[in-house]
């Protein structure tokens, strides 16, 4: 298939991902300090150091190959919340995305969709929570939308990306009702969600480095 | 020996005075682990500590996982539903932590099994104090 | 300074421990302090303890009590109920220890009134986890 | 009156209930390994040793102040459950003997009652929930009506120490409803109850100390 996504550019993914972490981690922290423990930047910038860490030099045989020692450096290092969150989302998705070294447009988003239910099978999250979900749903339902249409893959992943900016944003009014935030009732109106804010990094992450 | 026990806490101190607690009330005889606080000791979860504390109170019966918030409970199931492999029978309790771990704990001392001491743990939300 | 918070249990260390991870979460801004075993730091619960730690917590907003199990809600509330005497307001939180103990702290941090840490700590019975 | 109950008789019943207790701490503590945690032997005998010394070459001006003495010392010393409770019985039965230095029959059987209505106050316990309300309850119900039928105080205080008796070994076959007993379910059956076990020297005590 001439459009498909090889292993290194997945990778490519990845480590843009873990560089917009390390270059948001103070805002990502100071959103934290608002609704949260003030350790989402920290969490994430040493979970995705370590992930990038475990790929240095290393060959991979497979996409599910890649994604389990991704997603598991993320559950075994992050230490909050969002460790087993997205070491859920790359773990399924890896599995999701199969044995071999590429993988379709179709099948990408597929794999992006199987990550998201991941992410709601471990933290129940729902539409309006206040939580990453509330980023990459949208970005998934997008992606999905935009390649059943016939879009170009580069195409499909801005608008992914732009979608997750959207639901990021609108996580501002809402009342958490998961994690540590949900213990703050009404006083959680009116900040940012700090998961939400990451997951937008890696839609935009995807877009820049598969499109 | 028992069904094992295992308290998956964040914080380190929490996970050790739990089981400190549990012993005291249920004696010496129920095998029962801390997993606090991440491989370096900081405040955090991390798997490899739960699978080390899981073999730890492993006697053969099965152990039953206690989480006190959070990541510990996200990171427990995401080791019971993506990554296990071959660990001991685990089931995971749905439970208030002090007050289901000395429920646990209480009931294991007596012999019973893994499904009787998880939910002996679950019960303890029905608890009432005053 | 917030609504002050105390928590009695059996164990120093679990009292200690349970301070120290509901201030993690909820900031240095709130005033909480253990009162966990006996007076001389043995297992157990002691009034004195429960006494001094009330007194430590209180910025003059009240204080709310949370307890472990079996002795240190019976010796807290002989405490508010036939010892009483110009303590601080008190108010007796009945709560799972560790799930209410954050949940207030998180509560009180914000600049809650005793009334409402108290009742956020006792919503943690309808906490579930799994 | 004349067969009024003076401070130093009732001073001697809490001499005599401590020497009982420490005559049977080993079996108080073998009881409670049984359906327990082995300890009320040892916080009741660490409970009563401060209370006699608290008494020890001191002067109380009236039952109440007497009572709160050791209610207090109680609560202050015996780290376990019974120490609420017992402290509470006594402070509520100093409270109900009121500021005299002494107590008729009646008033004592009345403070008896107050001092029962404590422990359900402070720890909830019900007839037949394997606890120390078992031993307590059967012997107050029996002092009040021997003596409102017109038995002396002597005769009273045995039907009430017999009652007690009675009301102890009959916690064996209950299953334990109340304190730590009660999370072993059907396996406390079968076992008789430490803290009914105190009590019933507690009335033994005031039998042969006030008799
Ligand atoms: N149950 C959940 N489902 C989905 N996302 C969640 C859940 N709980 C927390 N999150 C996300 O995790 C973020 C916090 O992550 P982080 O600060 O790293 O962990 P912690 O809350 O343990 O300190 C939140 O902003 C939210 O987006
Ligand atoms: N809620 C309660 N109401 C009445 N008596 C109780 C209650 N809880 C425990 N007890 C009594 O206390 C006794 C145990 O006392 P002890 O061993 O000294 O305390 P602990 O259980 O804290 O170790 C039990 O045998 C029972 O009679
Ligand atoms: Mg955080
Ligand atoms: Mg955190
Ligand atoms: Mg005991
Ligand atoms: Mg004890």
């Amino acid at each position: 298939m001439s459009n498909a996504i090889t292993l290194s550019a997945l990778t490519a993914w990845v480590r843009e991902f873990g560089a917009l972490i390390d270059t948001h981690k103070d805002e990502l922290t100071q959103l934290d300090s608002a609704i949260g423990d003030a350790d989402h930047g920290i969490n994430m910038d040493r979970g995705m150091a370590a992930v990038l860490a475990a790929l240095d030099g290393e060959e991979f045989p497979s996409n599910a190959a890649l994604f389990k020692k991704i997603g598991m450096t993320l559950v075994s290092s992050v230490g909050g919340a969002s460790g087993p969150l997205y070491g859920t989302f790359f773990l399924r998705f890896g599995a999701a995305c199969g044995d071999a070294a590429e993988v379709d447009p179709e099948g990408f988003a597929k794999a992006m969709r199987a990550g998201l239910d991941g992410v709601v099978a471990r933290g129940k999250a729902e539409a309006g929570d206040k939580t990453m979900y509330d980023a990459l749903a949208p970005a998934v339902d997008a992606l999905d939308d935009a390649i059943a249409s016939g879009s170009e893959l580069r195409a499909a992943l801005r608008a992914a990306a732009g979608a997750a900016e959207s639901g990021r944003d609108a996580t501002t009014p809402m009342l958490a009702r998961k994690g540590r935030a949900s213990y703050l009732g009404e006083r959680s109106v009116g900040h940012q969600d700090p998961g939400a804010t990451s997951a937008a990094l890696l839609m935009r992450a995807a877009a820049s480095a598969l499109g | 020996m028992s069904v094992g026990i295992v308290l998956v806490s964040h914080s380190p101190a929490l996970a050790s005075a739990t089981v400190e607690m549990a012993r005291t009330l249920a004696g010496p005889g129920v095998s029962i682990a801390p997993a606090g606080g991440t491989a370096d000791g900081e405040v955090g979860t991390s798997i490899d500590v739960i699978r080390n504390a899981i073999a730890d109170a492993d006697a053969g019966r099965g152990v039953v996982v206690l989480m006190d918030m959070g990541s510990s409970v996200l990171t427990a199931k995401t080791l019971l539903e993506d990554l296990e492999d071959g660990e001991p029978q685990l089931r995971l309790a749905d439970a208030p932590f002090v007050e289901g771990t000395v429920a646990a704990a209480v009931l294991a001392s007596t012999g019973a099994e893994l499904e009787s001491v998880a939910r002996s743990a679950e019960e303890a939300w029905s608890m009432r104090k005053l």
